[in-house]
């Protein structure tokens, strides 16, 4: 029926299917002001995260203390903001690196295939086959606990995914006619890749990019709350519920707060991936 | 038409390519797909050479196969002098501006985030081929040569229609000067109307720029309209190869004569017998043994199912692969 | 799509069996939840941890014992031993055994032979982690099967402790030890109270009364004890009445929270642990004493009490916890006071702050005071940049000499000489051969403490002690901080049978007279 | 198949090994040593390094991963150096735990997640298929330890219905699936999320195929088409999603083994670390790469039955 | 019964960024019983549309049907219930599509796609439609039906499959067959034999037939009569030999005029110049106003009918000049 699929081709922007997608302007404003908060911290943050108020103890929160006091009569509201900069810088940054390397590695071994191909997603398929926490738990168990080695921690197993997605649409856009034509031209492999193919990739990279600061936040979270996080008295909000786990009970709003935040941060940065995919995907475009 | 007292521009000798492919689950064989075989063509100054096939022929690749985007296993592609099998990737290069490849699908032959002024200037800024402020006055110049206006420049290939975007193709593969086009089934996605425009103007340029094409198609009416000299391939070999009208009007080889007989003319008052037609195009994979069309020849003999028959040259240039002729 | 209704099946029978389970509850038995994710060894004479200190006393016996619930060097009592005599010189001691005393499972009666065969084993290095405190053991022979004697190459400051029901001191079965080879350590055998039945990693230790115990047979027919390393999974697994005893967190505010809930009753106990704060003086620039002296005033005690509160800490003014012998109540202390402290630094030339790098162990008992510690530093212009490891990275690193500052304390066997030897004698600075736990690099009161240990007169070997406490208090090798009490939390029915104010192994004892009312 | 599956586990071999040799050198890396562990803190440093000796970690690396290569090829793990038992059977005696676990999980996901996905796909763009798919976005979302720790305050704390700690008597099949309830119920949420998303996307792409025209054009009834033409053909890409998840199943399970307290591999990686237990350690990722190649093994599998193109060529 | 199809006026809409707009416009003709029509036009002119709308197999979001009626033996296509409309479909009116790999379901095996048809519109068990599959895979000349009916789509070539979609439209002998360009995909001497075998079997099995193309060719061989759309508009319907022979719309003319010819040298060949309006810039009047030779003499505002010529009910042009 290509008279149908043609009509609905025609005018079709990334930006329109955006557009209509509400819940991806959600995700966009939540991530935004969550960003906000994070980067204002110093301005927002009502009390210093880490100043203690060691007789105000766990309270509850009141006026004085909007979420209340953790464990050492920190102000839960401040930790949980410092703790959102905390939270992205990690994501961001660790995902920028794995969508850095990965990408090379990944498109180049599309693009020559062969026995470097072969190689190098052989020695990914080595490191996805450790589970991303496990993997997570045993390069922050050497490097010890701090945010630079998070960062390392949580790139190194996202580069494999990266590869991953880089290679595939390298191998696609490799085979389509217009590379074709690039080599008729007598362009440079490197020009190809760059100039034809990086492009027509990277739709699905910002979207991976998005999906993957989520599990990256997520999995942050998760080495903090086993203890493997960033040291004190930073606030980070998976230690926040790791410190805050043992009095559950007696001060629910300690650890509570904290998750739900890391659940907002995550929420958002799916909700946006999701909405980039249908802008981006022509497949799923048509179904909105 | 004869012009056998000028050196060809493109001389093909015993080219090969053959595909190895893994099939299967759970246990995978390889196998061997000879996609081209043994093809030897030449294609002189200023003529429109025709390779016509059904699909999986081999045609496609013997196109690539000259222009190196594909390597050959065996044999030579000589332009001019110059062999081109035997050159380094930066002889490649250069010598790749004398050929160039016009492709079938206009839709997917131009880079969809590239603007036409982008698409067709990139090769200039890259090969430095002239002054960087002339060349958006190359590119107008040859945007209008193939009947576009100025206009477009600016503009995304989704916003073009079809045979708008062959025309780009057309001044894309235009941009070095070449002497030989590749058009690989360069007419065959558009509709009836445009593509009749699309083959006047490559016809229009040939003329004004002294082009030769390699015009490979599955449509034989074009190829008659088009090409002065065709090859028929079956199964990654020439079964015959001659002149438009020999070969269309007198068909030697059954193959040739079966696809004649095949291709609809569109006129109620002739009668095809459609009906005399049997058998599939087997596949490449596993081509039978002997002539590879024996199994679907009505004239077919003992000695056909045995050996595949030589190549014959007959008079003016003509030649068959048939035990009938040899 | 076959297995679906199966599938199906299985969920509904899993909701039904949800609402009609309820966990088995059994009279007589008596579930702890400890803390620790696993045994470590269940060898008494090799493992320090914690959750196996507790469960230790159970099963095993001394020569000699602490009266339950106490930890009072002068209440000391016959255990094993029937009695026992020392000679004058103090170096040759000789215990009558107890008769008719059996070992668990069929091991056969407590003889002099096992007492020897035990403490020579508590006196190897390969076999025992308190090898060191029988160093001065000469020789330990059986006179006849039920009289031993014991030899000293030199005087020891207290020596029944080394025959106490404690560490090196638990006897056990030669014959079961022989028999199981390499698994006597995760199946032992003893003369105590209860049996061992089985063990499960990282979940339980399972023990059975010993019907034929000397002082009669215990109350409790069966003992779980789980192992329970989160603090909120203890004190929710008593609430739903999943156990009956377990290790509380030793904070006021949690006490206070316990205390509210019926049927609870919470103990508070020594012996305390005491927390100091070391100071590595090899590190830069602690080899100041004016930064360290800033530190010492920058701490507060008081802030730290609080944090933890006054009715399970107290703040501590000596590097020896209370209740030791030889404990110094005047030693030097340094106030808190933070305008003193800015001064020293600025003399020492930080008058814009100074960072300063530790490690800390994940364990939350010495993490959490040590995060306020940070904050308290952090106040007066001292950054510590922390790192949190693995409780043996923390010990290894330590011992790296990459920390400059070491939380610490334990609780050790009640004599000032232990902790001054292990903490603040120069042959025991970490990173020599020799080295222990000597986190300062102190070598100021050596002297004294060597000199305290062979100390005929008490009351000399008081001064001398007080002496270097004193020494090591004022230059601030180290800042004690507080001593925490032991916290846990029984059932209102459960009856120790004894009323307990101290316990040596952190836990308490549970005997033949414990029972539920 | 007998042999696809044999030459798909010795094609495993290299990844195995591959990983062995990693966590083998990176576990040693680590600053910690077992030696003080078992000694505690007061050892000295003459008893540490006896112990060490004692232990065969004063020997070179590379002899030591020698060692432990030779007794993997035999089949065993060696022994865990803190408790002097037998890996293969420390391991045994948790795996029943995790792996029931995670398949419940699972089944779970993928029991509740299926129908939900394909009821989203056919009303697509409903009010329901709306809440499914923020609902199963939520789900996604959800740090596994957050989502456990709500479902303990909820249904244990509060509602008093489950223990809070899941540590069955494995012989009692009863408390084992009493037991099994909210743990599985914890991971089969994320999982369902996960299905969910792709069962619908899938089913979507497959019910604009050219065959589902054809399928109307013959006239079929309409749950004809979706069950038979659509959710077949849209299983395909749910397997994958299913055999990629697994990576973060192993993820959630160790938090949710933190979180109910229940016994299994993810627990026990954890106190080896703590432990530095190096051998049990290696023991276990030997074991987690295994399993991740053998469920790799299995979607393929699950491939070839349900799409003909993979199974006979 | 005159016709077996009769449609009449149907206009049929898509919805784009901007709006709705029609795919096709005003699109009326007649089928008689037996009768093959032929339906040529480029791409995009709403060929394929209106047999989609007349099959109900638009989709269900982004198109609607504006106007006009289609009867079916008497009956309105557009307006009965869907589930009357599902009988019909698949038994009494059957489809063949352009991609025969496709079309088919990978995962089931061929035989069984065939049965299904039977087995759901004919009343019979699954042994019986199994019977009646192996006849027709013999009908259509598939070799050793008895083993291919277990093979799956992969394991055969595009002619063949293509045969397992013609048989799988004849399983319930229909009254009426859309074929929408069934041999564009194929090999032309594929091609060839696909239209023979039509043929025969139409012959053979009294069924009309719509025959959706773009080939002149192929329309000159298996037509009855011949409908030429352009831009959305039927512009010229003739019995096949007089359209050929005396083809009155411009474009019908320049069409003819600008396909080359295998029998013969192609001298006269002159091609239609400039491009088809596109669905959202459609002109008010003549839609091949732009590029008509004579526009001339013709006007651009005003929209022409399809009405008879020469006073021949059977050869309608909707062109001013033939007013």
């Amino acid at each position: 029926m290509n008279t149908i699929a043609r009509f609905k081709h025609l005018g079709t922007e990334t930006y329109h299917v955006f557009n209509r997608n509400k819940t991806s302007w959600v995700g966009l404003l939540l991530l935004t002001i969550l960003v906000l908060l994070a980067v204002l911290a110093p301005v927002i943050a009502p009390y210093d995260p880490v100043e203690q108020h060691i007789i105000q103890r766990l309270e509850p929160p009141s006026s004085q203390f909007l979420l209340g006091t953790d464990y050492y009569g920190r102000d839960v509201l401040s930790r949980i903001i410092w703790g959102c900069r905390v939270s992205f810088i990690i994501g961001s940054v660790s995902v920028a690196f794995a969508m850095f390397f990965g990408t090379i590695l990944g498109s180049m071994a599309g693009y020559k295939g062969g026995y470097f191909d072969s190689f190098v997603m052989g020695v990914m398929d080595v490191l996805m086959s450790i589970p991303t926490l496990l993997m997570g738990l045993l390069i922050v168990a050497i490097l010890g606990p701090s945010q630079t080695n998070l960062i390392i921690a949580l790139a190194l197993t996202m580069v494999p995914r990266f590869a991953r997605i880089a290679r595939a649409p390298t191998i696609a856009a490799k085979n389509k006619v217009y590379v074709e034509a690039c080599q008729a031209m007598g362009f440079s492999d490197i020009r190809i890749l760059v100039v034809h193919i990086f492009p027509n990739i990277l739709g699905e990279l910002m979207v991976m990019g998005s999906m993957w600061m989520a599990t990256a936040v997520r999995t942050e979270a998760a080495l903090s709350f086993i203890g493997l996080g960033v040291n004190p008295p930073t606030a980070t909000l998976g230690g926040m519920i790791r410190e805050g786990f043992k009095d559950i009970m007696s001060a629910p709003w300690a650890s509570l707060y904290p998750g739900l935040v890391i659940l907002l941060i995550v929420f958002a940065a799916n909700l946006l991936g999701d909405g980039l995919r249908d802008a981006l995907d022509p497949k799923l475009r048509n179904e909105k | 038409m004869n012009t056998s007292t000028e050196q060809p521009l493109l001389t093909v000798n015993h080219l090969t390519k053959h595909f190895f492919i893994k099939r299967g689950f759970p246990k995978s064989v390889s196998y061997t797909v000879k996609a081209v075989d043994d093809v030897s063509f030449h294609v002189n100054r200023k003529e429109a050479f025709g390779l016509a096939g059904e699909s999986g022929c081999g045609k496609s690749t013997v196109g690539r196969c000259v222009l190196r985007l594909i390597e050959p296993d065996s044999g030579q592609v000589f332009l001019q002098e110059k062999d081109i099998t035997s050159l380094n990737d930066q002889e490649l290069r250069s010598t790749r501006k004398k050929m160039q490849i016009i492709f079938q699908d206009p839709y997917s032959s131009l880079n969809p985030r590239r603007t036409i002024g982008q698409t067709l200037e990139e090769p200039m800024r890259v090969h430095k081929l002239c002054d960087h402020d002339e060349i958006r006055n190359i590119v107008v110049d040859l945007l209008e040569n193939v009947g576009l206006s100025p206009g477009v420049i600016d503009k995304y290939p989704h916003e073009f229609s079809g045979g708008q975007r062959q025309r780009v193709g057309i001044a894309r593969a235009l941009l070095f000067n070449p002497e030989l086009i590749v058009a690989d089934e360069a007419v065959s996605a558009l509709d009836v109307s445009i593509q009749m425009q699309i083959l006047q103007l490559l016809q229009d340029l040939k003329e004004k720029l002294s082009l030769s094409y390699l015009f490979i198609s599955h449509d034989l009416a074009v190829v008659r309209y088009f090409c002065q000299r065709v090859a028929i391939m079956y199964l990654g070999k020439f079964v015959e190869l001659g002149t438009v009208t020999q070969i269309f009007d007198e068909p030697l080889h059954p193959y040739t004569l079966t696809l004649r007989n095949a291709s609809p003319i569109p006129d109620p008052s002739i009668k095809q017998a459609f009906a005399q037609l049997k058998g599939e195009v087997p596949s490449p994979i596993s081509p039978p043994q002997g002539c590879h069309f024996h199994p679907r020849c009505a004239k077919a003999k003992d000695i056909c199912s045995r050996e595949y028959p030589k190549w014959t040259e007959l008079d003016q240039g003509r030649g068959v692969a048939c035990h009938l002729y040899s | 799509m076959i297995t679906r209704k199966s599938v199906l099946g299985c969920l509904v029978s899993l909701l039904v069996l949800a609402f009609t389970v309820t966990p088995g509850f059994a009279e007589n038995v008596l579930r702890i939840g400890t803390l620790g994710s696993d045994a470590i060894s269940l060898d008494p004479h090799m493992s320090t941890k914690t959750q196996d200190k507790i469960i230790f006393p159970m099963i095993f016996n001394g020569l000699v014992r602490f009266k339950p619930g106490t930890a009072d060097l002068n209440s000391i009592e016959p255990d094993l031993a029937e009695s026992w005599e020392v000679s004058d010189d103090k170096l040759v001691w000789t215990f009558k055994l107890r008769h008719g005393v059996q070992f668990h499972d069929g091991y056969g009666e407590l003889t002099a032979d096992d007492v020897v065969f035990s403490l020579n084993k508590a006196a190897e290095k390969t076999t025992s982690s308190a090898y060191k405190e029988y160093s001065a053991v000469k020789s330990v022979e059986a006179v006849d099967p039920y009289t031993v004697k014991i030899t000293l190459s030199e005087k020891v400051p207290f020596f029944l402790g080394a025959v106490i029901n404690y560490h090196g001191g638990f006897i056990l079965s030669k014959k079961a030890s022989e028999k199981l080879g390499d698994k006597a350590a995760i199946n032992p055998v003893g003369t105590g109270p209860f049996a061992f039945v089985k063990y499960q990693s990282k979940r339980f230790v399972e023990l059975k009364s010993n019907d034929s115990y000397f002082r009669g047979k215990p109350a409790i027919d069966k003992i779980t004890y789980r192992y329970m390393p989160d603090e909120a999974t203890r004190e929710l697994a008593f609430d739903k009445d999943e156990v009956d005893l377990f290790y509380g967190r030793r904070e006021a505010r949690w006490i206070k929270n316990q205390e509210k809930k019926k049927n609870i009753v919470v103990d508070v106990f020594g012996l305390g642990e005491l927390r100091n704060l070391h100071l590595n003086t090899s590190i830069k620039p602690l080899d100041d004493i004016r930064v360290r002296q800033a530190i010492a005033h920058a701490v507060s005690r008081e802030g730290l009490v609080t944090f933890i509160g006054p009715e399970v800490a107290s703040a501590a003014n000596s590097v020896v916890p209370a209740g030791y012998l030889g404990h110094s109540d005047s030693a030097m202390v340094y106030k808190h006071d933070l305008t003193k402290a800015k001064e020293l630094l600025a003399q020492a030339g930080f008058a814009k702050g100074l960072t300063l790098k530790a490690v800390i162990t994940k364990v939350d008992s010495l993490r959490l005071p040590m995060i306020v510690v940070q904050e308290q530093l952090r106040l007066a212009g001292i950054t510590l940049d922390l790192q949190v490891v693995e409780h043996s990275a923390f010990h290894k690193l330590i011992r790296q000499n990459q920390s400059s500052l070491v939380l610490y304390g334990a609780s050790r066997f009640p004599v000032a000489d232990v902790y001054l030897t292990q903490f603040f004698l120069s042959s025991s600075i970490v990173g020599t051969p020799t080295g222990i736990t000597n986190f300062s690099h102190a070598k100021v009161a050596d002297d004294d403490i060597l000199k305290a240990k062979t100390e005929v007169d008490s009351k000399n070997q008081l001064a001398l002690w007080a002496a270097a406490q004193d020494k090591i208090q004022k230059d601030v090798y180290a800042v004690p901080l507080f001593e925490q009490y032991q916290v846990w939390c029984r059932k209102s029915n459960l009856d120790y049978g004894y009323k307990l104010e101290n316990s040596l192994s952190n836990g308490p004892l549970i005997t033949e007279k414990t029972s539920f009312k | 198949m007998l042999q696809y599956i044999i030459k798909r586990l010795l094609l495993a071999i290299p990844i195995l090994l591959a990983v062995v040799t990693l966590v083998f050198f990176v576990v040693r890396m680590a600053p910690g040593d077992p030696a003080q562990v078992i000694l505690g803190d007061s050892a000295s440093y003459e008893s540490l390094t006896a112990l060490r000796a004692e232990l065969g970690l004063d020997r070179p690396v590379i002899v030591q991963y020698g060692e432990f290569l030779v007794s993997l090829v035999q089949g065993d793990l060696g022994d865990s150096i803190i408790r002097k038992q037998s890996i293969n059977s420390i391991i045994a005696d948790v795996l029943p735990y995790t792996v029931e676990l995670t398949l419940a999980g699972v089944l779970l996901g993928v029991i509740i997640g299926l129908p939900l996905g394909v009821f989203s796909a056919v009303y697509r763009n409903s009010l329901w298929d709306y809440i499914t798919r923020i609902g199963s976005l939520i789900g996604l979302s959800f740090p596994a330890f957050y989502s456990g720790i709500l479902l303990l305050l909820a249904f244990s704390v509060y509602l008093g219905w489950f223990p809070v700690v899941s540590d069955p008597d494995m012989d009692n099949l009863g408390e084992r699936l009493y037991m099994l309830v909210l743990p599985a119920m914890n991971l089969g949420l994320i999982m369902m999320a996960y299905v969910v998303r792709s069962a619908r996307s899938s089913l979507l792409e497959t019910l604009g195929e050219d065959y589902i025209r054809t399928a109307k054009a013959k006239g079929l009834p309409g749950f004809i088409i979706l069950y038979k033409h659509g959710l077949k053909n849209a299983l395909i890409p749910v397997i994958t999603i299913i055999g990629l998840y697994i990576g973060v199943l192993v993820g959630n399970s160790v938090l949710t083994e933190i979180v109910f307290n229940r016994p299994g591999l993810g627990k026990l990686i954890l106190s080896a670390l703590d432990e530095r237990d190096y051998n049990l350690l290696q023991g276990l990722m030997v074991i987690y790469a295994f399993l991740i190649v053998l469920v790799n093994l299995v979607t393929d599998l699950t491939y070839g039955m349900v799409d003909p193109r993979i199974r006979k060529q | 019964m005159k016709y077996i199809l009769e449609v009449k006026n149907l206009s049929t809409a898509f919805k784009l960024q901007s709006g709705w707009y029609r795919a096709t416009t005003d699109i009326s003709f007649v089928l008689k019983p037996n009768e093959t029509l032929a339906v040529v036009g480029e791409s995009g002119c709403g060929k394929s549309v209106t047999a989609f709308s007349l099959m109900g197999l638009l989709p269900e979001h982004g198109s609607r049907i504006d106007s006009g009626s289609a009867l079916f033996k008497g009956e309105d296509l557009l307006t009965m219930p869907k589930e009357k409309l599902r009988k019909i479909r698949g038994s009494a009116m059957t489809m063949i599509f352009q991609e025969p790999m496709t079309s088919l379901n990978p995962v089931l095996t061929v035989g069984s796609q065939i049965a299904e048809a039977v087995f759901y519109h004919m009343n019979v068990g699954k042994a019986a439609a199994r019977k009646r599959a192996l006849e027709l895979m013999d009908m259509v000349k598939i070799p050793d039906p008895g083993n291919r009916y277990n093979d799956y789509p992969h394991h055969l070539s595009g002619g063949m499959c293509q045969r397992i979609m013609i048989a799988m439209s004849l399983a319930c002998e229909p009254d009426l067959v859309f074929a929408d360009e069934p041999t564009t995909a194929l090999d032309v001497t594929i091609q060839a034999q696909m239209i023979y075998l039509l043929h025969e079997l139409k012959e053979k099995q009294q069924m009309s037939m719509v025959f959706i193309t773009h080939d002149l060719g192929v329309v000159a061989h298996v037509a009855d009569r011949v409908a030429v759309m352009y831009a959305g508009n039927i512009v010229e319907t003739a019995p096949v030999a007089d359209l050929f022979a005396d083809p009155r719309h411009p474009y019908t003319k320049a069409l003819l005029k600008s396909i080359p010819r295998l029998d013969k040298d192609n001298k006269d060949i002159l091609p239609i110049q400039g491009m088809v309006p596109s669905i959202d810039n459609m002109p008010e009047g003549c839609r091949f106003y732009s590029r008509c030779e004579k526009k001339e003499q013709c006007r651009p505002d005003k929209f022409p009918q399809l009405l008879p010529i020469d006073n021949n009910p059977n050869h309608l042009v909707r062109c001013l000049l033939c007013e």
